[in-house]
C-alpha cells in the first residue's frame, strides 16, 4: 500500500490550524503573529525573501548531495494572479541558479486528489528535493508524509501541512498579522463608531479565515461597526454591485477591509459612481490598487502576503542540498505598503495584477518576463 | 365545431400571455418585496440600478433564449465573457484611441465564437451541449494561455463608459447607458422574434426536418443563433468589463445562471417554445431576487440554497400548473 | 410477397458492430498510449512504467464512479449537475461519521450511500412528479447542497481511520484496488444495463419516454432509479476521495469540475446524450482516455491552460467523428 | 380460454357515459361501447371525432373524466398504460410507439421482457419474434434488426406484433393499415380472423371502409364525441355508414378527371434519374394533370418524390422545368422552383407541433421565402378555410389537432406558397372520408388551376380514382404507365415485376 505510515501523535506544526469545521482562530498563534510583525528579520535587508524571523535552524548534512540537481514542485494550481505572478517568479529563481540541471513542475489544478498522486509520482521519480505548495492544509498532509518517508528533503510553502515532517516550512508571517493591521489602519482611520465593510473572498481557505478572525477581533476592540463582511468570490461586478447596496442601504462607509486586494478597484469605482467620497481602504500590493492610491492620493494601506516567497523554497532546497542549514520554520517578514514606500513598489506598465511584492524587479527579464 | 376563428389579435394576446404570465407576476411581486425591503427602491434610480446591474444578464438572456429555443445550449458565454475582457484590456492598455476598433473587433470575435460553435454543431452534427462545453475549455484554457495565466493590459475610460456611466433624464435622474443599449436590444430582439426568421428558429427547435423540407436553411438558422449568442457575449463583455474593470473571473459562473434566467422565463429547452420577453423577465427577475436578498441580509450560503429551491419550484409550477392554468382561462 | 422488403445488407451489419463507439474508443485510447509513449519518450521519460500506469488507473477510479452512473442518468436521456457538490457532502458525511473510528466505518459508509440516495431520490422525484428539466432539477439541487455545503463547513472536516485509507491507497502491483472496485462497479452496471430488465427500460427511456409508457414501462421510476444510482455512485466517489485525502472536503468534487467532467467522460464514450444508446463500457474508455491525456501532458510539461485547450478539442473532434459515423450508417 | 365467436356472449369490455374534455373543449361526451368476445367492433367517424381518444382511456393513457370503463365485469378504470396491459388490453396506436435504435425483439417486448434466472432471456425473446412475424407473413424483417432501418411499413408491422405479442383479451388497433399495402392489409385480414376464432375481443378504428365491412361484425359511428349509431355490420350499407359519419349523404368520391383540353404543356420532366435507390426514371407532369404513382412497399415511390423535391436528389440524369433543365439539390430549391412535397410522415417530417395553427400554416412561406418575397398577399383563414380545417383557431396548437385536421395544415402550408408542381405522398393517410373528399377537390381544384401534381398513394382504389394517368414502379424503377382508371390487376401485375421490360 501507498497509504503513508501513521502520522502518530506528531503535533501541528502548520500555523494555527488543524482540521475541524471549528472557528478558525487559535489565540496562541494569534498572538505569536502580532508579536512577529514588530520582530527584526535576520538575513540580508535587501533580499526579504532570503530573510527569516525568529529562525530555529535545523541541520541538513544528511541530505547533502552533490549537483547538478533535479528539483521537483507540486503545485496547487496556477488559477489565480497571485499564484501566476509567484510561480513566474519561481521559474526565475530556478533559472537563476546552475546547479538546478531540471525543475520538475506538476500542476494539480487545485484538486487535491490530483496533487496528492503528483506528490506520489513525483516522489518515485528521482527528485533531489521535493517542493510542495499544497492545496489544501488538511488533505495533503498524508501524502506530504510520504514524501518525506521515501527520505528526499521536502520544503513545503504557503499552505502548510498538519505535520513536522518536512525540512523547512517557508510562509510569511500569516493571515492573523494581515487581518490585523489592515484592522488596526482602518479603526484609527473611521474612529470609533465608524462604519466597516468587510470583503472577503472565499469561506474555507484557513489564510484567509484567519484574516478575518483577526480583523474581527480588532474592529470589536476599538468599537468600529462591522456592517458586513460579504464573500466577493473575487469577482470585481460582484464586489462593487455589493458595495453598491451597502451604500443604498447604510448611506455611508467608512472603511473597506479586504482579505484580497484584487476588486479593491472596482469597489473605490462604486463609491465614485455613487458620488462619493473614497473611504479609507485596505487592499493588497496589486498594481492596479497601488496606481490608483497614487494617483488619487487615497487614504490606504496595502499589508501583503508577499508572492516573494515564491523565490524561497527554490533558494531553501539549494541551501538543503548543500548541507546548510535552514530554519524549521522559516517566516518571511510581511512587509507593509502605505503612503511612505508605495512608490518602491509600483513600478510603471505592469499588468494591472501584477503584485509589487514579487521580489523580482532585479531579476533577469524583469520587466518583459512579468508583463 | 367546423368553423376556422379567423385571425384575430385576441389569440395572439393570450398565447404571449400563456409563456409570460408566472414569470412577470413573479417579477412584479419581488419588485414591490423590494420597495418594502430597501428605501433606495422607493424612486426610479434604484430601479434603473437594478436594471443596470441586471442589464448584462438580459443581454445574455436574449442571446441564450435564440440558442435554446432553437433546440440547442450555449455553454460557453460564461467563458467567451471573460475572454473577451481580457481580450479588450490586453488590446487597448490604457489607450483611449484604440476603444475604436477594439469594439467592434470584440464583437467580431463574439461572432467568430458563435459561427464555430454554430458550424460544429450543424455541421459535424455534435450536440451543442458538448460543443459548447469543448468551447468553454477551449475559451478558458486559450485566453490564458495568449496572456500568460493573468490579464494584462488596461481598459480605457471611453470603454467603459457605457458599462458604468449614464445621462441625466428630467424626473428618471441619471438613466445608465446599459439601460438604454438594453432598451434598443430588447425592440430589437421582440422585432426579429415577431419576423419570419424569428419564428421559423423557434419552428426549427420544435420539428426541424419540418422547417428543412419546408425549405428553410436549418444549418444557417441554427448558426445564426449560436452567432447572436456570442455578440450577446461580447456586449455583456461590454457591459460588465465597462461596470467592474478588468477581471479574470467576470464570467465565471454566467453560463448556468443565464440558462437558469431563461428557464425561469418559462422557455423550454429542447426548443420551440417561450417567449424571448419572458427569457428576458427571468433574468431580471434573478437578479432582483438576488437584490432583495442582500437586501434582508441573506448570507452566502443561504442565498445559493434559496436560488435552487426558486429555480425548481418556478419551473415545477411552470409545467404542473400548466394544465389548470390554461383550461381557467379557456372556461 | 415481401420480397422487396429486403433487410439491410449483413456485411454492413458487421462493419457497424466492428465499429461501435465502445470499439473506436479503446482503439483511440491505445492510439493515445502509444503516442504518448513516443513523445514522453522522447522527452526522456516513460509514459507506462509502474508510476505511469497507477497516476492513470488513481486519477481515473473518482471520475470512472462518477461517470458510470452519469451514463445511467444520460442513458434515460437526462442529465446530473447535482453530482460534484454531492461528492464533497458524501465525503464529509463519511469522513465526519467515522471520525477516526475504525468500528464507525461500515455504518458510515452505509449513512453516506443513504444520503446520496436520498439526494438522487430528490432529483429523480423533482422530475418525474413535479415535471421539471432535469437540468434545472439537478442544477437546482446543486445549489442547495452548495448553499449547505456553504454554511456548514468553512473546509475540510472529518476524519477517515488508517483502515478505511487503505481504499484509496492499497494497489496489487502497479494496479490500485479501488480502480478493481471501480471495474467491478463498471462491470454490475454494465450486466445491469445489457441484461436485465430493468436495463432495457433504461434504454427505453432514453429512446422515447412516450413510447416506453405507452408500452406498459413505469417510466418514472426507471427515472427515479437512475438518479438514485448516480447518486449514490457520485457517494462511492466522495467515500473514494475521503479516503484518499484522511478527511472529508466539501468543495473536492466542484474544484474537480465531476459534473461536466463526468458528462464529457459519458459522451466521449460514446453515449448519446440525447439518450437511449451507449453503455458503460465506452464510459470507462473515455474516462481513461481523458485520464491518460493529463498524465501524458503532465510528463510533458505542459500548461493547464494548454490542457484545457487540448480537452475542449478532443472532447469535440470525438464526439463529431461518432455523429459522423452515425450519419453514414443511417 | 375456449371461448366461441358469438356476439350474445357477455361484453369483455363494457364503456358506459365516458365523458372527457381537453382544455375545456368536451371531446366525448357520454359514449357507451360494448366489445364482445371474438367480435370485430369497428369504430369509425370523422377526424377529430374522438376515435384514438376513447381509445386511449381504454388502454390507459388518458383518464376519462365521466363514466366508467368495465372489464369482465368488474369496474376497471386504468390509470397508466401499464395497468391496462396488465389487465389484458393491448392497442396499436394510430401513432408509431416504436424506439428506433432498440431491435425489433426488443421493441415488441418492451416492457415485458422474459426473464430467465434475472436475466432478459434475449434468445427467447427474438424467437417468439421470429414465429410472431412469421404468423403475419413477413419474412423480411429480422428480430435484430433495429427498428431505424426498416421502411414505413415495416414498422407498422412490427407495431401490430407488438400488440399480438401481449395474448391478450382485448385487442385495440387504431388505424393499423393506414401505412400498409394492400397485400398486407390482406395478410393482416387473415390475422384478425384467426384473432376472433381465438375469441378476443377486437376494437377497430379505420377510415378504409371497405375494411370496416370486411372485418367487423358492428360498427359505432362518432361524430363529434358522441355515438350517432352502434349497428351490426349486416344491417349497413356503405352508403348509409358515410352518411351517419358525415351528416350527409356523400355524392361521387372522386372529381372528374382533367379533360384532354385542360392538360397543358410538360410542367416537369426528368430523364434518367437516378440515385442510390433509385435508376432510369423517366416521367413527365403536365400542368393540370394528377399522376399517380403505384407500387409496392419499398418499390421507390417516396424515393422518387424526395428525389425531385430535393430532398433525397437524383445523382444522376436531368430535372426539367417548363423545358429549361434545372439544378435541384435541396428542398429549398425546389420550394423556389414552385415544387411542393406533402410527405408521408406529417408527424415527423411535416409540422411543427408545439407551433400555432398560423405558424406551421405560414412555415414554408417564411422558411423559404423569408418576407413573402415574391408572393402575393395571404389571407390565412380563407386558406385554412379552402382546407376545411377544424380547429378552435389559427392560435390552437397543432398537436392538440386530431390526425385528420393536422394533415389539413400540412396541406395548407404547401398552398400557402401557391406552388406550381405539388407532390403528395400519401396525402389522406389516416384522414376520414369527408376529409378524403374534400383533399380530392382540393387537389382536382389545384390542378384545373394548373398545377402539376404527382399523387403516391398505397390505397389503390384511390390512386386509380384520382389519377389521369398512372405509372407503377419495381424496385427502383419503372415499371411501366398505365392509362386513366385501370384496373387493379394491371396495377399490381406491374408492380410486382411480373411483364416488366426494363427490370430483367
Ligand atoms: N392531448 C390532447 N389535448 C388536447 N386536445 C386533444 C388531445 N388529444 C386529442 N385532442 C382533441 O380531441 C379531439 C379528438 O381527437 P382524436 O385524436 O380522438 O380524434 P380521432 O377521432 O382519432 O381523429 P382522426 O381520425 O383524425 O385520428 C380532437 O379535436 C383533438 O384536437
Ligand atoms: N431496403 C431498404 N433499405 C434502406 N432504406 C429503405 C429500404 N426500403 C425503404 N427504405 C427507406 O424507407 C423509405 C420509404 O421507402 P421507399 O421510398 O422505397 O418506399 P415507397 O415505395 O415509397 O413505400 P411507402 O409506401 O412506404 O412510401 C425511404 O425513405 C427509404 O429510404
Ligand atoms: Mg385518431
Ligand atoms: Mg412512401
Amino acid at each position: 500500500s501507498d497509504l503513508p505510515a501513521d502520522p502518530g501523535a506528531a503535533p501541528s506544526q502548520a500555523p494555527g490550524e488543524t482540521t475541524g469545521t471549528s472557528e478558525f482562530f487559535d489565540q496562541a498563534e494569534y498572538e505569536r503573529q502580532l508579536a512577529l510583525r514588530d520582530a527584526t528579520p535576520e538575513g540580508p535587508a535587501d533580499r526579504p525573501w532570503e530573510q527569516a524571523l525568529e529562525p530555529e535552524l535545523v541541520d541538513t548534512a544528511q541530505y547533502r548531495k552533490d549537483g547538478p540537481h533535479q528539483i521537483c514542485f507540486s503545485n496547487a494550481s496556477v488559477d489565480n494572479p497571485w499564484r501566476q505572478v509567484g510561480y513566474k517568479t519561481m521559474q526565475a529563481e530556478a533559472d537563476l541558479h546552475d546547479e538546478i540541471a531540471e525543475f520538475r513542475v506538476l500542476d494539480a489544478e487545485a484538486k487535491d486528489d490530483k496533487q496528492i498522486s503528483d506528490i506520489a509520482s513525483l516522489t518515485s521519480q528521482g527528485c533531489d528535493a521535493l517542493i510542495v505548495s499544497p492545496n489544501t492544509t488538511a488533505t495533503l498532509t498524508p501524502a506530504v508524509e510520504s514524501a518525506c518517508d521515501s527520505g528526499i528533503p521536502v520544503i513545503v510553502f504557503d499552505r502548510g501541512v498538519n505535520t513536522d515532517c518536512p525540512v523547512t516550512f517557508i510562509h510569511p508571517i500569516g493571515g492573523y498579522a494581515f487581518g490585523a493591521t489592515a484592522a488596526e489602519f482602518l479603526s484609527e482611520q473611521v474612529g470609533e463608531g465608524g462604519k466597516v465593510l468587510g470583503l472577503r473572498v472565499l469561506p474555507g481557505v484557513d489564510v484567509l479565515e484567519h484574516r478575518w478572525a483577526a480583523a474581527e477581533r480588532e474592529f470589536a476592540d476599538s468599537g468600529v461597526q462591522v456592517v458586513g463582511a460579504e464573500f466577493t468570490e473575487n469577482d470585481s461586478a460582484t464586489a462593487k454591485s455589493i458595495v453598491s447596496d451597502y451604500l443604498q442601504r447604510e448611506g455611508q462607509i467608512d472603511g473597506i477591509w479586504m482579505d484580497d486586494g484584487t476588486a479593491a478597484v472596482a469597489v473605490l469605482e462604486a463609491f465614485e459612481d455613487a458620488g462619493m467620497e473614497p473611504p479609507a481602504i485596505s487592499g493588497e500590493d496589486q498594481q492596479q490598487f497601488l496606481q490608483k492610491w497614487k494617483d488619487e492620493g487615497l487614504t490606504a494601506l496595502a499589508p501583503t502576503y508577499p508572492t516573494y516567497q515564491w523565490r524561497t523554497p527554490v533558494i531553501a532546497a539549494l541551501k538543503i542540498l548543500r548541507g546548510e542549514q535552514v530554519p524549521k520554520e522559516w517566516i518571511l517578514p510581511q512587509p507593509v505598503i502605505d503612503d511612505s514606500n508605495l512608490d518602491r513598489y509600483l513600478t510603471a506598465g505592469m499588468p494591472p495584477l501584477h503584485y509589487g511584492l514579487c521580489g523580482c524587479q532585479e531579476m533577469p527579464g524583469f520587466p518583459q518576463r512579468w508583463q | 365545431m367546423t368553423e376556422t376563428l379567423p385571425a384575430t389579435g385576441k389569440t395572439r394576446r393570450i398565447r404571449l400571455a400563456d409563456g409570460t404570465g408566472p414569470v412577470l407576476a413573479v417579477l412584479a411581486v419581488l419588485l414591490v418585496a423590494l420597495a418594502f425591503a430597501g428605501p433606495a427602491y422607493s424612486e426610479p434610480a434604484g430601479y434603473l440600478a437594478l436594471l443596470k446591474r441586471a442589464a448584462p444578464l438580459m443581454i445574455l438572456a436574449i442571446g441564450q433564449y435564440f440558442v435554446i429555443v432553437s433546440g440547442g445550449f450555449d455553454l460557453s458565454v460564461g467563458s467567451l465573457v471573460t475572454a473577451e475582457v481580457v481580450i479588450a484590456a490586453r488590446l487597448i492598455d490604457g489607450d483611449e484611441g484604440a476603444t475604436v476598433w477594439v469594439i467592434p473587433l470584440l464583437l467580431a470575435t463574439g461572432a467568430l465564437v458563435g459561427l464555430v460553435n454554430g458550424l460544429i454543431t450543424t455541421r459535424l452534427l455534435v450536440p451543442s451541449f458538448i460543443v459548447t462545453l469543448g468551447m468553454l475549455l477551449v475559451l478558458d484554457g486559450a485566453v490564458f494561455l495568449w496572456t500568460g495565466g493573468s490579464p494584462r493590459g488596461a481598459l480605457s475610460e471611453a470603454f467603459r463608459v457605457v458599462g458604468r456611466e449614464g445621462f441625466e433624464v428630467p424626473l428618471l435622474g441619471a438613466v445608465p447607458w446599459s439601460v438604454l443599449l438594453l432598451a434598443a436590444l430588447v425592440v430589437a430582439a421582440v422585432v426579429f422574434m415577431r419576423g419570419g426568421t424569428g419564428r421559423t428558429l423557434v419552428a426549427i427547435g420544435d420539428n426541424e426536418t419540418s422547417v428543412l423540407l419546408g425549405g428553410g436553411r436549418v444549418e444557417r438558422l441554427r448558426t445564426l443563433a449560436f452567432v447572436l449568442s456570442g455578440v450577446s457575449a461580447a456586449i455583456a463583455a461590454i457591459l460588465l468589463g465597462g461596470f467592474a474593470g478588468v477581471s479574470a473571473q467576470v464570467g465565471d459562473g454566467l453560463e448556468f445562471r443565464v440558462i437558469t434566467a431563461v428557464v425561469l422565463g418559462g422557455v423550454v429547452l429542447g426548443g420551440g417554445r417561450g417567449s424571448v420577453v419572458a427569457a428576458m423577465a427571468g433574468a431580471l427577475t434573478l437578479e432582483a431576487l438576488f437584490s432583495l436578498l442582500n437586501l434582508l441580509g441573506v448570507a452566502g450560503g443561504l442565498e445559493s440554497a434559496v436560488q435552487g429551491v426558486i429555480i425548481i419550484a418556478a419551473v415545477a409550477y411552470a409545467s404542473v400548473g400548466r394544465i389548470p392554468f390554461r383550461t381557467r382561462r379557456s372556461t | 410477397m415481401a420480397t422487396g422488403t429486403a433487410v439491410a445488407p449483413r456485411p454492413a451489419q458487421r462493419l457497424s458492430r466492428v465499429l461501435q463507439p465502445t470499439v473506436v474508443v479503446y482503439l483511440a485510447l491505445v492510439l493515445l498510449l502509444v503516442a504518448g509513449s513516443i513523445l514522453v519518450g522522447v522527452r526522456g521519460g516513460v509514459l507506462l512504467d509502474q508510476g505511469g500506469i497507477l497516476n492513470i488507473l488513481t486519477r481515473s477510479t473518482a471520475l470512472g464512479l462518477v461517470a458510470i452512473g452519469q451514463t445511467m442518468v444520460i442513458l434515460t436521456g437526462k442529465l446530473d449537475l447535482s453530482v460534484a457538490y454531492l461528492i464533497g457532502l458524501c465525503s464529509l458525511i463519511g469522513a465526519e461519521t467515522m471520525a477516526g473510528d475504525p468500528g464507525m466505518i461500515v455504518p458510515a459508509v452505509l449513512l453516506t450511500l443513504a444520503c446520496a440516495a436520498g439526494v438522487g431520490l430528490v432529483n429523480g422525484l423533482v422530475i418525474t412528479k413535479l415535471k421539471v428539466n432535469a437540468f434545472i432539477a439537478t442544477l437546482g439541487t446543486a445549489l442547495i447542497i452548495r448553499g449547505y455545503l456553504e454554511s456548514a463547513y468553512s473546509g475540510p472536516a472529518g476524519e477517515v481511520p488508517r483502515a478505511f485509507q487503505h481504499l484509496g491507497y492499497a494497489r496489487i502491483g502497479p494496479i490500485p484496488v479501488s480502480a478493481l472496485l471501480m471495474v467491478a462497479l463498471a462491470a454490475l452496471a454494465w450486466w445491469y444495463l445489457m441484461r436485465t430488465k430493468g436495463g432495457y427500460h433504461v434504454y427505453a427511456v432514453g429512446g422515447d419516454e412516450e413510447v416506453a409508457r405507452f408500452s406498459g414501462i413505469r417510466t418514472d421510476r426507471t427515472i427515479i432509479k437512475v438518479h438514485v444510482l448516480c447518486a449514490v455512485a457520485a457517494g462511492l466517489a466522495g467515500l473514494f476521495l475521503a479516503s484518499r485525502l484522511g478527511s472529508g472536503a466539501p468543495w473536492v468534487g466542484v474544484d474537480a469540475g465531476y459534473d461536466l467532467e463526468s458528462i464529457a467522460a459519458v459522451v466521449l464514450g460514446g453515449t448519446l446524450l440525447a439518450g437511449g444508446r451507449g453503455g458503460v463500457a465506452g464510459t470507462i474508455g473515455g474516462v481513461l482516455i481523458l485520464a491518460t491525456l493529463d498524465t501524458i501532458f503532465d510528463d510533458l510539461g505542459v500548461t493547464p491552460f494548454f490542457k484545457d485547450v487540448v480537452r475542449g478539442a478532443v472532447l469535440i473532434v470525438a464526439v463529431a467523428l461518432y455523429a459522423r459515423r452515425r450519419g453514414a450508417l443511417r | 380460454m375456449v371461448v366461441t365467436g358469438l356476439t350474445d356472449e357477455a361484453p369483455v369490455v363494457r364503456m358506459r357515459g365516458i365523458g372527457k374534455q381537453f382544455l375545456g373543449n368536451a371531446v366525448l361526451r357520454d359514449v357507451d361501447l360494448d366489445l364482445h368476445p371474438g367480435e370485430v367492433h369497428a369504430l369509425v367517424g370523422e377526424n377529430g371525432a374522438g376515435k384514438s381518444t376513447l381509445m386511449k382511456i381504454l388502454a390507459g393513457v388518458h383518464r376519462p373524466d365521466s363514466g366508467s370503463v368495465e372489464l369482465g365485469g368488474s369496474e376497471a378504470t386504468f390509470g397508466s398504460p401499464r395497468e391496462a396491459q396488465a389487465a389484458g388490453i393491448s392497442i396499436v396506436h394510430q401513432e408509431f410507439n416504436l424506439l428506433g435504435d432498440r431491435t425489433v425483439a426488443e421493441n415488441v417486448y418492451l416492457g415485458r421482457e422474459p426473464v430467465r434466472r434475472g436475466q432478459v432471456d434475449r434468445r427467447r425473446m427474438e424467437a417468439d419474434t421470429a414465429e410472431l412475424l412469421d404468423g403475419l407473413g413477413e419474412r423480411g424483417i429480422s428480430p435484430r434488426t433495429p427498428v431505424r432501418r426498416l421502411a414505413v411499413a415495416q414498422r407498422q408491422v412490427v407495431e401490430i406484433v407488438k400488440a399480438l405479442s401481449t395474448d391478450a383479451r382485448v385487442l385495440a388497433m387504431d388505424e393499423p393499415t393506414a401505412a400498409l399495402a394492400d397485400h398486407e392489409v390482406e395478410l393482416l385480414y387473415g390475422l384478425v380472423k384467426r384473432l376472433r376464432q381465438r375469441g378476443i375481443a377486437i376494437l377497430y378504428v379505420s377510415h378504409r371502409l371497405r375494411e370496416v365491412f370486411d372485418l367487423s361484425q358492428r360498427i359505432t359511428v362518432l361524430k363529434d364525441g358522441e355515438p350517432v349509431t352502434s349497428t351490426a355490420t349486416a344491417e349497413l350499407t356503405p352508403d348509409q355508414l358515410v352518411r351517419h359519419m358525415v351528416g350527409r349523404p356523400l355524392d361521387a368520391l372522386f372529381p372528374d378527371r382533367a379533360a384532354e383540353s385542360e392538360t397543358g404543356a410538360v410542367r416537369l420532366a426528368v430523364r434518367g434519374g437516378g440515385n442510390a435507390r433509385l435508376a432510369g426514371i423517366d416521367l413527365e407532369l403536365r400542368a393540370g394533370e394528377i399522376v399517380g404513382l403505384a407500387g409496392l412497399q419499398g418499390a421507390g415511390r417516396s424515393a422518387v418524390a424526395r428525389a425531385i423535391c430535393g430532398v433525397d436528389p437524383f445523382a444522376t440524369g436531368t430535372l426539367e422545368l417548363e423545358g429549361r433543365p434545372v439544378t435541384i439539390g435541396s428542398p429549398r430549391s425546389a420550394i423556389r422552383h414552385g415544387i411542393a412535397f406533402v410527405t408521408e410522415d406529417r408527424k415527423g417530417e411535416g409540422l411543427a407541433l408545439r407551433q400555432s395553427v398560423r405558424d406551421n400554416a405560414l412555415l414554408v412561406r417564411r422558411a423559404a421565402f423569408g418576407r413573402a418575397r415574391g408572393l402575393g398577399a395571404l389571407d390565412l383563414a380563407a386558406l385554412l378555410r379552402s382546407v376545411t380545417l377544424v380547429a378552435r383557431g389559427p392560435g390552437q396548437e397543432v398537436r392538440y389537432l386530431s390526425g385528420g385536421n393536422q394533415q389539413k395544415v400540412v396541406l395548407a402550408k404547401w398552398l400557402a406558397v401557391e406552388p406550381r408542381v405539388l407532390v403528395v405522398d400519401e396525402p389522406t393517410r389516416g384522414i376520414d372520408v369527408g376529409a378524403k373528399k374534400a383533399v380530392y377537390d382540393l387537389l382536382r381544384g389545384l390542378a384545373r388551376g394548373g398545377v402539376a401534381i404527382l399523387m403516391i398513394s398505397s390505397e389503390l382504389p384511390e390512386l386509380i380514382g384520382m389519377s389521369d394517368r398512372v405509372l407503377v414502379m419495381h424496385e427502383g424503377r419503372l415499371a411501366g404507365e398505365l392509362p386513366a382508371g385501370p384496373s387493379e390487376e394491371a396495377v399490381m401485375t406491374l408492380a410486382t415485376g411480373h411483364t416488366t421490360v426494363e427490370a430483367a
